[in-house]
């Protein structure tokens, strides 16, 4: 219990922190930064719901992304901002709802490879076949921000505030979820799901909502990434994005509230300071991957939980 | 759960099938309301896949299960438990990194929401944990209730397992050999615990112990083969030298 | 725990607070003139990026390294040849202050780049893109391009195959949105000049095996293969067509389908093929051969048409901010938008304030065999076709 | 007709990618997401013997080797002690393979497009069945053919395959019968790593060998090994046979339908045979 | 000496304890028998003998030589062979290759394959099927050959008698006196009395992860109603 409360701690300090930092300081690079981890770590945090918690391994989730981006650039001009990022989000949990008819078919690792290639059906049809909607490769650019309450968020600083506002709401509900009863059924699925069944619960219902609400994570944070950059492409589609996903949220930590922002927070940072500091950053970021896989076993948040227990253990 | 006398489960000429071997040929027979029927035979004679087919975790190739004068073939898994059937495995399916609490919560849970709350945490349902605690008591597992269930002995993940069973409130409870593991000194105690668990209950045992069997038992059915071979008091069955020469071995 | 705690969220304060201290924003007098440079140093069109920056350094060092008095500074970044880190790497450079983009290598990358250049109001100077996207009248109004068009190269394939006498074509077209408006171009134009098209296939981008496509062609009775693929698609393709030949009995052209780096890619099957070339060291005038000595001197190297086109266009696009005396970024596109690059190294460039795209000649060469000290594949300059001839008026 | 030549080559072509990945998977139940990077490093890695020695052939012959060689080092430095970890992490340390990789082949060769000729012994085409045939496609098939055979002969016919094929069923039991698993799943690493070298050195004569083309095969190994059964050689070539015919058959008629062919194929896969199109008994978890 | 014995094992599976404080051992040529009900441990030990469960604490002895540390394959090149439970025939491999694989390590000694073929005909006949389309029986005796093939001196044999035919255990019976004769000791796992009392000369009994009896067969009999309660058969 004493962990949760420290990971729970170690979590308000970080945002706390990221929204002290753009008014600390004038950088609007590091707030162009940090509204990046905002976003991927949303993205991840939802990510973690069906990966961590119920032990389903995604590898389609870009397409949940990219849809959202899409489902953004092309009906914010016409419907406004904030009922534009709603249907982003209904459109991440409606086609998380599609995958999920095909992928919860079969499970385990073929689970994993049936949403891989949905997913990538998706990313060639966009980039090819559906081209007068996506505009192809090239994507589509000139994505709006908002203008709402006589603020205009096309200034960083604004939009700053309100990718806050957003990854706050978002954390706290999953926060929520995670510790709900929907979220002990959900550990209770990943444990041992023949039991689960048994004692009562409707394993792939409960698999398909889990599904579900993550697509719609996904389906905001792609909307948040489309409108940050004032661009949408196939590439968020592509399974690569999935990848990179996945791979956050292992370095920061499975099954954690925490772990995947950290995850997110910790390969940003990395790349962007590693980038300025020597070419060959992309080498050692493989590195640290390769190190992280052998001696962090359960991710940074494995290594805050270890401190954590050393230090309950010194003061006692 | 029905108290009076009447049949509560009925098996109708059972087949489970792999491939071209028959595991249950054809098994039908009724149970009677609140007894406790032992599940005897030979390793290989298709007890658990029987237990399966009941459960719901093994597709029948022929036949129809009915449970209190429903059809509960058609059912998934778990509708079958919302409709009354409980079960525990012979394998231990626990759900490790959980405390014994927060297992039995979670089958409280599922018994009671028919969609799982997402709105508060789970501690802060006082309904789902008087429940729980009433069964932790039952199984005698007060103790142990924040030792993580992995950490158990045999014998009390065993215990454990039926206290998952049992929470929700089934009518018919299916114990797949739910005393092993349990040290001798504590046989007996195990015994009167379950019988004092499951009273009121129509329940279906498979045990190995033929003691443990013949002390718990109301009626004995043994199954050889895929098939029934006979059923009766243990004192019957004890006797029967049809099941002694199948099971027992007839050269003691 | 409850000082390890505090100590822990300190630490986590740290790890956010260490990034932001890299660069003040933007001051009203800039210390500097901060170009940043978006190309791509890695993924399909890695190869290009390198010489492009080489281009850019030169054209720099030329006028000692300062634009209005002030020190230019380039930070370049690698967008992996993809849009969506093109527009990352360009946000958080504008986000420190920088005054201009130049770049991208890639269209799609350019076009995702020129979005943001609307937004916030900064130019963007392209100088090989070739989408026709890109400048179109009234585009987008902070973007040029000093280089060629899609559309022109394909109007000198047509030029070329007229000029050839080819008169049955068969086209391979990469499945993408400008590829295929430049092969709807030719087959349109081409249909004017009495030239019959006898097969096309789409194949998909980054295809890596022809050989059925190429079969088809070589069975049919083309005399000419149209190659509307670029890239590490068009090194694919002609690798694959030379292991049948193709290359002796048809006659194979495209937009942009061959230049130095990537006839080496080919080897030898790169001989004889046509293709478009957007800037070519062997341009006969002062300007160029004063650029190709420097260069040369400097890089050990001959300057690719990706480093030509970069030095041409960021020495422009300097001369004309030079030219305002001004830090007003509007007062920069508006000269821009205006003016005229009579010593360009192809010789006479107009900037044309409808689409902002420089009116330029095309030139058209074919791979040959060079003699050292020039490469052992080198593009020959066969025909200069006439701006008038490429560019519809506007 | 020539569609068939040509379908044959892009198959074997396939399978000479796929056959490592499947290999490895088989025996460490690894998938190995580095596998496109060994494939270009085995292209590199041949371009460099080329221009030492001018021959293909002695690239053909030795960069498999070395990149066997490295793989071995790989395994057991890196993958040895996480076997026992959820299979998960081994995806991200196969990750960070890729990284380094990449960055390695940057550092050692540079960002120019690289090229090995095609080897003067199959440079000319052939004329047969109406087309000009390249006669390197018959090479490939040739040699395709042969690899396949000799993989299917080692895991079939051969000590080590019976080893090989005993260790992954049950490695618990095969280690009681005296056989060190940890040295065969070394040897299957390395193995594997060659394979998909050698799949490199086959194609650098037709594409130009540039820092992405690891990167742009690995969908299509994943296909083969799926579509055949993860851990399945014999699937694998039943597969990349299916595959590279409908490809050949996909460029003849549609073209630009070939990718959605490929992965229509590949999730009607997954949904109705997960265990693979070939497997004898189609399980589903 | 022991050909094999263990001393004061513990072991654990995760966080709980299977076993507690147990020492078994054999002589050379030598049939000892575990016997115990379903979880009683026996199974846990032999897999503790072969080196598939760790040692917690407590040694492994092989002659004179400490073999704790050893891994499994170590222990199989030292002459142990392990029959297990469920026979663990390697299906993807034919009936000669599941045989043919324990001679891999080249171990010496009397056992050939001609000889297996011999103590187990059926086996000849079915030599190129898969080891998956095997009877329950001829599995059994295909992991016994295979134990034999890696000529040990210890054998490790997991209730091999379990689910089959009289008949077939009968034959069974007869292969593993005609083993035991070549000098190879056994230790036999059986969950009932029979066929211990057929074939071994010490039995020892297990019991909630502990041997709670040990001695003799006469002892055994002797003593027989406590140990059929102790094994409730």
């Amino acid at each position: 219990m004493s962990m949760l409360r420290l990971d729970q701690i170690i979590m308000a300090a970080i945002i706390a922190a990221m929204m002290v930092v753009p008014m600390m300081s004038a950088s609007e690079e590091s707030l162009n930064l940090v509204s990046l981890i905002l976003i991927w770590g949303l993205f991840a945090v939802g990510f973690d719901l069906i990966f961590g918690m119920a032990g389903m391994l995604s590898f389609g989730h870009a397409a949940m992304f990219g849809t959202g981006g899409y489902a953004l650039a092309l009906l914010a001009p016409q419907f406004g901002f904030l009922p534009a990022l709603l249907v982003a989000a209904l459109a991440g949990a409606m086609l998380a709802f599609l995958l999920s008819v095909f992928a919860l078919r079969v499970s385990g690792l073929f689970f994993s490879l049936l949403t891989l290639a949905l997913a990538q059906l998706i990313y060639i049809l966009a980039s090819t076949k559906l081209r007068a909607f996506t505009g192809g490769l090239d994507g589509i650019p000139g994505v709006p921000r908002p203008v709402m309450f006589g603020v205009d968020f096309y200034n960083n600083r604004n939009f700053f505030y309100f990718l806050i506002a957003v990854f706050v709401i978002g954390v706290a509900i999953m926060a929520v979820l995670r510790v709900s009863p929907f979220g002990n059924a959900l550990k209770a699925v990943q444990a041992n799901d023949v039991r689960a069944e048994q004692i009562g619960y409707n394993v792939q219902r409960l698999r398909q909502c889990a599904f579900m609400i993550s697509g719609a994570y996904a389906g905001v944070s792609g909307a948040l990434l489309a409108s940050l950059m004032f661009y949408v492409s196939p590439q968020m589609l592509h399974w690569s994005t999935s990848g990179d996903v996945l791979i956050m949220t292992l370095l920061g930590g499975k099954g954690t509230l925490l772990g995947p922002v950290l995850g997110v927070a910790v390969f940003e940072v990395l790349k962007e300071e590693l980038s300025q500091f020597t070419q060959h950053w992309y080498g050692i970021l493989g590195i640290v991957f390769i190190l992280c896989t052998i001696f962090l076993p359960n991710g940074i948040a494995g290594l805050f939980a270890v401190l954590g227990r050393i230090g309950k253990g010194a003061s006692k | 759960m029905s108290m009076s006398t009447g049949i509560s489960l009925q098996c109708e000429n059972i087949l489970v099938a792999f491939g071209g071997l028959k595991a249950v040929a054809g098994v039908s027979r009724s149970f009677e309301s609140g007894r406790i029927y032992g599940l005897i035979g030979p390793n290989g004679a298709g007890k658990t896949t029987l237990m399966n087919a009941l459960s719901g975790h093994a597709t029948l190739s022929a036949g129809k299960v009915i449970l209190n004068g429903r059809d509960i073939t058609k059912l998934s898994v778990h509708a079958r438990t919302r409709a009354g059937l409980g079960r525990s495995f012979q394998i231990t399916k626990v759900f490790s990194g959980m405390t014994v609490l927060e297992n039995l919560k979670l089958a409280a849970f599922a018994h009671l929401y028919r969609v799982q709350p997402f709105w508060m945490p789970a501690g802060r349902f006082a309904d789902v944990r008087q429940s729980a605690e009433k069964v932790l008591e039952q199984i005698g597992l007060g103790r142990l209730a924040h030792a993580p269930a992995e950490n158990l002995s045999h014998g009390d993940q065993r215990a454990l397992e039926v206290g998952l069973a049992l929470l929700s409130d089934p009518s018919v409870l299916l114990l797949d050999e739910p005393l092993a593991g349990v040290g001798h000194e504590r046989l007996e105690q195990a015994i009167e615990l379950i019988r004092r668990i499951v009273a009121g209950r129509t329940v279906l045992l498979i045990e190995h112990n033929m003691d443990v069997v013949m002390q718990i038992s109301d009626e004995i059915v043994v199954m050889v083969q895929g098939q029934l071979l006979a059923s009766g008091s243990p004192a019957e069955i004890k006797a029967n030298p049809a099941v002694r020469a199948a099971y027992l071995g007839n050269d003691e | 725990m409850d000082r390890r705690t505090f100590l822990m969220s300190s630490a986590g304060v740290a790890l956010m607070a260490l990034n932001p201290v890299t660069s003040s924003g933007a001051a009203d007098e800039p210390g500097e003139f901060h170009i940043a440079g978006i190309l791509a140093f890695s993924g399909a069109y890695g190869i290009i990026g390198k010489d492009m920056r080489q281009g850019v350094e030169l054209a720099i060092a030329d006028r000692g390294g300062k634009v209005l008095g002030k020190p230019i500074r380039v930070s370049w970044e690698d967008d992996e040849t993809k849009p969506q880190p093109a527009v990352q790497k360009a946000t958080r450079l504008l986000a420190g202050g920088a005054q201009m983009m130049f770049g991208a290598v890639g269209s799609a990358s350019t076009l995702a780049l020129q979005g943001l250049a609307d937004q916030r109001k900064i130019p963007l100077l392209a100088t090989i893109s070739a989408d026709d996207k890109i400048t179109r009248p009234n585009g987008s109004r902070y973007t040029f391009r000093t280089s060629n068009t899609l559309g022109m190269e394909i109007r000198m394939c047509v030029e070329f195959a007229k000029v050839k006498g080819l008169k049955k074509i068969y086209g391979v077209t990469a499945d993408y949105q400008a590829t295929r408006d430049g092969w709807d171009l030719f087959v349109a134009e081409a249909k004017k000049a009495g030239i019959e098209i006898v097969g096309n296939d789409y194949a998909p981008l980054g295809n890596r095996d022809y050989s059925v496509i190429v079969d088809k062609m070589a069975k049919s009775d083309a005399d000419g293969i149209a190659v509307m693929v670029t890239g590490n698609d068009a090194v694919t393709f002609l690798k694959q067509s030379g292991q049948v030949g193709l290359n002796k009995t048809k006659v194979q052209f495209g937009p942009v389908l061959q230049d130095e780096t990537l006839a080496a890619a080919v080897g030898p099957a790169a001989v004889g093929v046509y293709s478009g070339v957007r800037y070519h060291f062997s341009v006969d005038n002062p300007a160029n051969k004063k650029f190709v000595e420097a260069y040369r001197a400097k890089y050990n190297e001959w300057p690719s048409s990706f480093a030509g086109e970069a030095y041409d266009g960021i020495s422009w696009w300097l001369d004309v901010v030079e030219a305002t005396g001004s830090w007003d970024r509007e007062v920069w596109v508006d000269a821009f938008a205006k003016s005229t690059r009579g010593n360009s190294l192809e010789g006479m460039k107009v900037m044309r304030a409808c689409d902002h795209q420089a009116a330029q000649v095309g030139l058209w060469g074919v791979v040959v065999e060079g003699q050292s000290p020039l490469p052992p594949l080198t593009m020959k300059i066969t025909d200069v076709f006439d701006a008038s001839k490429l560019f519809d008026a506007c | 007709m020539s569609t068939i030549v040509i379908g044959l080559s892009l198959s074997f072509l396939l399978f000479l990618l796929a056959a490592g990945l499947t290999l490895i998977f088989g025996m460490l139940g690894v998938i190995n997401f580095a596998h496109g990077a060994l494939y270009m490093l085995g292209a590199y890695v041949c371009y460099q013997i080329v221009h030492w020695t001018g021959s293909f052939w002695i690239g053909l012959a030795f960069a498999p080797i070395v990149v066997a060689a490295l793989g071995a080092a790989m395994e057991v430095t890196t993958l040895r002690p996480v076997y026992s970890r959820d299979h998960i992490y081994q995806l991200l340390l196969t990750f960070g393979f890729i990284l380094v990789i990449e960055e390695s082949v940057r550092l050692i060769w540079g960002l120019d497009y690289k090229q090995v000729p095609t080897p003067a012994l199959f440079s000319q085409p052939i004329a047969m069945l109406g087309s000009q045939i390249p006669s390197y496609r018959l090479f490939i098939i040739g040699f395709g053919a042969l690899v396949s055979a000799l993989l299917f002969l080692l895991l079939d016919r051969s000590r080590l395959g019976m080893v090989i094929r005993a260790a992954s069923s049950d490695s618990e039991m095969a280690q009681t019968l005296g056989i060190n698993v940890s040295r065969v799943r070394t040897a299957v690493f390395a193995l594997g790593s060659g394979l998909a070298a050698l799949g490199g050195v086959v194609a650098a004569p037709l594409v130009p060998i540039e820092l992405g083309m690891g990167f742009s095969v690995i969908i299509d190994c994943f296909v083969v090994v799926i579509i055949g059964g993860l851990g399945n050689i014999k699937g694998a070539i039943l597969a990349a046979l299916l595959l590279g015919m409908a490809r050949a058959a996909g460029f003849t008629y549609a073209p630009e339908w070939v990718e959605l062919i490929t992965f229509v194929l590949l999730i009607v896969t997954l949904m109705t045979r997960p265990s693979g199109l070939f497997s004898r008994k189609g399980r589903s978890a | 000496m022991s050909a094999l014995a263990l001393q004061d094992c513990d072991v654990y599976y995760g966080k709980a304890q299977a076993l507690h404080h147990v020492s078994i051992d054999v002589a050379a040529g030598e049939v000892v028998s575990l016997i115990g009900r379903n979880g009683a441990g026996k199974s846990t030990l032999l897999k503790a003998a072969i080196g598939l469960n760790a040692v917690h604490s407590g040694r492994r002895l092989m002659g004179d030589r400490d073999t704790t540390a050893l891994k499994p394959y170590e222990l199989g090149r030292l002459g142990l062979a392990f029959v297990p439970e469920n026979r663990r025939i390697f299906p993807n491999l034919t009936v000669e290759e599941n045989l043919k694989i324990a001679t891999v390590m080249g171990r010496k000694g009397p056992w050939s394959l001609e000889r297996i073929y011999q103590l187990f005909p059926r086996l000849l006949e079915r030599a190129t099927q898969g080891g998956d389309t095997l009877s329950g029986g001829e599995q059994q005796m295909l992991a016994v050959g295979r134990g034999l093939l890696t000529n040990p001196e210890v054998l490790l044999l997991d209730e091999p008698t379990e689910g089959l035919a009289p008949l077939i255990v009968e034959q069974l019976i007869e292969a593993i006196r005609t083993i035991n004769a070549e000098g190879v000791a056994i230790v036999l796992v059986e969950q009932n009395l029979k066929v211990p009392l057929k074939l071994a000369r010490r039995q020892f009994v297990i019991d909630n992860g502990r041997v709670v009896w040990s001695g003799t067969s006469a002892e055994l009999q002797a003593d027989r109603a406590r140990i059929e309660s102790l094994i409730s058969v």
